[in-house]
């Protein structure tokens, strides 16, 4: 069953496109996807995840148990990058910031690794709870604080970049595309419940594993480009840890999840997210707020090294992990 | 036709707003901001499309300014480029209407 | 009743996004829809529209009761910019240039404003006639005219702006985009008929809402951060014109939709049109045409208070309308 | 019947967008396709065309009978190329390199004609094999380096162009785009087979015409655009080039067809993969290898003389050849 | 290397094919357009993408030309920009092949 | 501030790799490279997004260096330039950190 699992998602379209990606940007085709054309797909998705899980939650009450797994999705947010940067400053070459800042990713989470996951528990039949996409955007923020506290701690306050200003990164943090689309598309769900869906829901709800496909073709260029110009900048140690950290992290989210005694598709979906790394949201705080910390080696260790293990090798584990507790 | 100077900032786009700032508080009339797609430095190339938070793209300001106004914006300018990844230059340049700048 | 049709107008998933998206330009989120994939999901939707119009009118016949209503549509276009100008003269401090091309804009017409009212009268379940498309295309244009005569009459004519070219006026208001796809749709819509629209249809209708979702969350972050931009160039008489034209609008197109006894849904239709203001081919035509006029002045009204307006409280109001005088 | 055929293709909705942009075009309408949604569009459209091959693919086993088709194909377009040159020096005042870059143009196919002939088969009711579209993949290649033996044969090797690297014409011709796509999504659906194409096929099926429409009404904008910017630049005898060539290549295909016993549907696209010509892979693999050859020559006879032949009266002709043969 | 001027207009949009216009009609061979993504100028910035007529957009026109034609082409500049909003510079550059201006 | 010179290369976008190779093998240590949207030359327009292989989109390069750098580059770009559709210019300019170029 477990060899099953794993070769029904590695042979998945989205994952076969993911690779088909991958290894034309690392034999070095030329082609892209446009930006625009992959933003605008990556916005659609958001609003998709988002309306869908609000829609599940217009259907079920808010539980002391939700808001304990919520509990439990910020502290892994605020807690992961401690742990990551420990483990990067002893196994690794980084400078202290290289390390915060790479340490904020992994604290983050990757919204298409969720999906991914999503998908591969679908497929396996496994039920899951709307309210986990609102976890998934209570985990990509909290992390990129620890991360500055990582950073700053000690040191005695620089003056302030010229041009900078009060709230600028409050709102490149709060108010990014991701958290914006998703939180906003989850309340929108929420308010008009399934009547309100009706209409709009064959537009999010039937193309959206073929939009994925697209998706994943492009981030497969992406990832692959990233390894090709960045793994230079890279030791063994660290880019070990693109493997070893989400497996830390999963295993430790796994006992959380026991001791919480949640279903086995919730579990797999926070382990996942635990397991998963930022690339979108984090690199873009971290060049306002760290800006003396590399961005080749964080991007790619997240997008380069981390999210190609999830999405073939992480997620099923992740989901037998989630089905061994459950079990 | 007048004497002004021309500033031309290659920065990075997470500063763009920052470098504006600056501009506009040293008393700058005006400028334009492009989009670049690719470039080279520190012995490593990046393209635009290839990373999904854009973070690593770089813009262009250019601004037809008067040399008073290079004096003011100077020090803070050398202080962001001293923080992020920028390539400042300046050049002479001739306009038509001077009191524009 | 009408308590009802207001909420469920505020609270359909089009305007949710809307509103998601004017919000998040207010409070300075830097998200945007890339322009590139905007300006498609524009094209679709005309396309899609003009298209259903088109089909609906292969089915009937044209009768002289249509050609009546093409000739309102066509003098509304003509002299609601008459009206609006003597409003802004009078109430605003606005020099005659810019009274005149923000005039020329509120007799021209938004079309995503007359889709949403589509969208409303569907879910109230009033039947509208897909000539209606072709009263759209009919009113985009003659606007710019009476605004062109409005701003030029009585000075003598100025020497040409180096480089214009005979022609290049008339291309940009006759072939702009939205006439091209609104008119060509239409027109293939009406040549192939139901038969040839089977094979495309799912496309254009199927995931129409949906799309339109995406484009008002576009729609809200532009109105959005134009009013940032631009509310100071605005006195209260010209931000209050914003909202009180199309309701003058709306009173003398129902008076006349009374007399020409229209269906509810038509007139609904026709009052929206009537009431609403052009911001994609207008302020492109008075940039060529009036370029002394400021853009930021008729783009904040037309986009950032109009709009708004229309998509929240006029669109419900000129339902009721409709329902009124057809009552 | 065949008068049928023909009004049948050109009524159809896909053509008549095509003219509506074509027509914009030749009036000067300044309305675009933005680029980045455009490429977006072509993405998919390959994805799809290659998956539905793929998934056709993986039902009937690799016979004989294919493989002669696939050396035919090839042959096709290595030879295409030599019989292009000879006419074009014949009968134009073409340069040598001008006239074989353009006969490398012939030589290879266009992807959206292939399109289009399927989906007019598909309305007449004919049969198509899937594998026909490994066909149109292996015929891209091939045409190109005819070309360039024809351009260089003779001349004394030149010195290197600075700057230019080994492979860099290797992966710009094999790892183009659409050769990528293409060939990634038939290996795809080929290997998921019609169970893992399921759930993304609503995706890439059911809106595929759709969104054909909004790209032949971006092909009607550029081949409008290319004909009025280029063709000054051709003579006569380069003109009608661009409609004799592709009759001449259809007449030899349908000879070879007919030899092979092929089916009518797959001697139809077959024909019209021999008779369309390249406009995005070849060009840009020419200006990388003959940078001397000038594109307004080769992009204007392709996309602005033979496309839209192709498309509205070639089409029919080349079913009626194969419906002759077959009949 | 040989003198030549550069010529640098930032306008915008709509009156692109205006300044192309007179550019062509001064005999200059040869220019290139690119696109702007944000600005600023009378105490307003603008910002590429969030005007669907997209009629504020600003552009950038480069002309690698010989002084004569920067000549001929100057009056019809100014009338051009005293319509329209634009800012115009000239720099002196050097170039390799001075016929090809 | 101190002297520089400005390298500007409008070149075809086919050819943008090749001449990106010479300049790194020239030594260069930075440059970044914008997309153009329209242009003239040789009596013809182009403009982008006509054209779906983007074989005719022209870019242009700008890079800050060191006078030691242009020369050094200056005759593989002549062939370059002799091989591909491009426009070289060279200016004058000052900067703030010499040691960066
Ligand atoms: N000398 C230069 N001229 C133009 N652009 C440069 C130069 N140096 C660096 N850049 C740009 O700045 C980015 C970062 O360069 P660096 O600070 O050297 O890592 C590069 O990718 C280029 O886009
Ligand atoms: N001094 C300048 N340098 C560069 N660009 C400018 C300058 N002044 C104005 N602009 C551009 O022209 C637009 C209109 O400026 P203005 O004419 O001052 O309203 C601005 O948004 C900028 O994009
Ligand atoms: N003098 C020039 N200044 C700026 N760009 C030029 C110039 N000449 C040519 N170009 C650009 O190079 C392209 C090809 O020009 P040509 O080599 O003259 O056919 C044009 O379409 C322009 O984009
Ligand atoms: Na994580
Ligand atoms: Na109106
Ligand atoms: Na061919």
């Amino acid at each position: 069953m477990s060899v099953d699992l794993v070769l029904s998602t590695i042979l998945s379209p989205i994952v076969l496109f993911f690779v088909l990606g991958l290894g034309a940007a690392l034999l070095r085709s030329q082609m892209t996807v446009p930006e625009a054309f992959a933003k605008g797909l990556a916005i659609y998705l958001m609003m998709a995840i988002g309306l869908k899980g609000g829609v599940e939650m217009s259907k079920t009450a808010l539980t002391s148990d939700i808001l304990l797994i919520a509990l439990a999705a910020l502290l892994l947010s605020f807690l992961g990058p401690f742990l990551a940067y420990m483990l990067l400053r002893t196994t690794s070459k980084m400078s202290r910031i290289d390390a915060a800042a790479t340490a904020g990713h992994y604290g983050s989470i990757s919204i298409v690794t969720f999906v991914a996951a999503t998908q591969a528990l679908e497929l396996a039949g496994v039920i899951t709870s709307g309210y986990m996409v609102a976890m998934a955007a209570l985990m990509e923020v909290p992390a990129i604080m620890s991360a500055l506290w990582l950073a700053n701690r000690g040191l005695q306050k620089s003056g302030e970049v010229a041009g900078s200003e009060k709230g600028e990164l409050f709102r490149e943090v709060f108010l990014n595309a991701s958290v914006v689309v998703l939180v906003g598309a989850l309340a929108i769900g929420w308010i008009t419940g399934e009547r309100g869906m009706e209409k709009i829901s064959p537009f999010f709800v039937i193309p959206f594993q073929g939009v994925l496909c697209l998706f994943l073709l492009d981030m497969g260029l992406n990832a692959g480009r990233g390894l090709r110009q960045g793994w230079r900048q890279l030791d063994l140690g660290a880019l070990s840890f693109g493997v070893v950290m989400p497996l830390i992290s999963a295993a430790i989210t796994t006992l959380i999840c026991w001791g919480m005694g949640l279903s086995v598709g919730d579990a797999a979906l926070l382990i996942t997210l635990a397991a998963s790394a930022s690339y979108i949201a984090v690199p873009a705080a971290m060049r306002l707020a760290l800006p003396k910390a590399q961005p080749s080696i964080y991007l790619t260790l997240s997008l380069g090294v981390t999210f190609p293990f999830n999405l073939t090798l992480g997620i099923p584990l992740y989901i037998m992990l989630a089905q061994w507790i459950g079990g | 036709m007048h004497q002004k100077k021309r500033l031309e900032i290659i920065i990075e786009k997470p500063a763009l707003k920052r470098a504006c700032r600056v501009l506009e508080e040293a008393g700058v009339k005006g400028y334009t901001v492009f989009p670049a797609m690719a470039g080279y430095g520190s012995n490593m190339r990046w393209q635009r499309g290839t990373d999904l938070s854009a973070s690593r793209d770089m813009v262009m300001i250019i601004s037809i300014l008067d040399n008073s106004a290079v004096k003011t914006a100077i020090d803070d300018l050398e202080n962001l480029m001293g923080a992020h990844i920028a390539v400042l230059s300046l050049a002479d340049v001739e306009v038509l209407r001077p009191e524009k700048f």
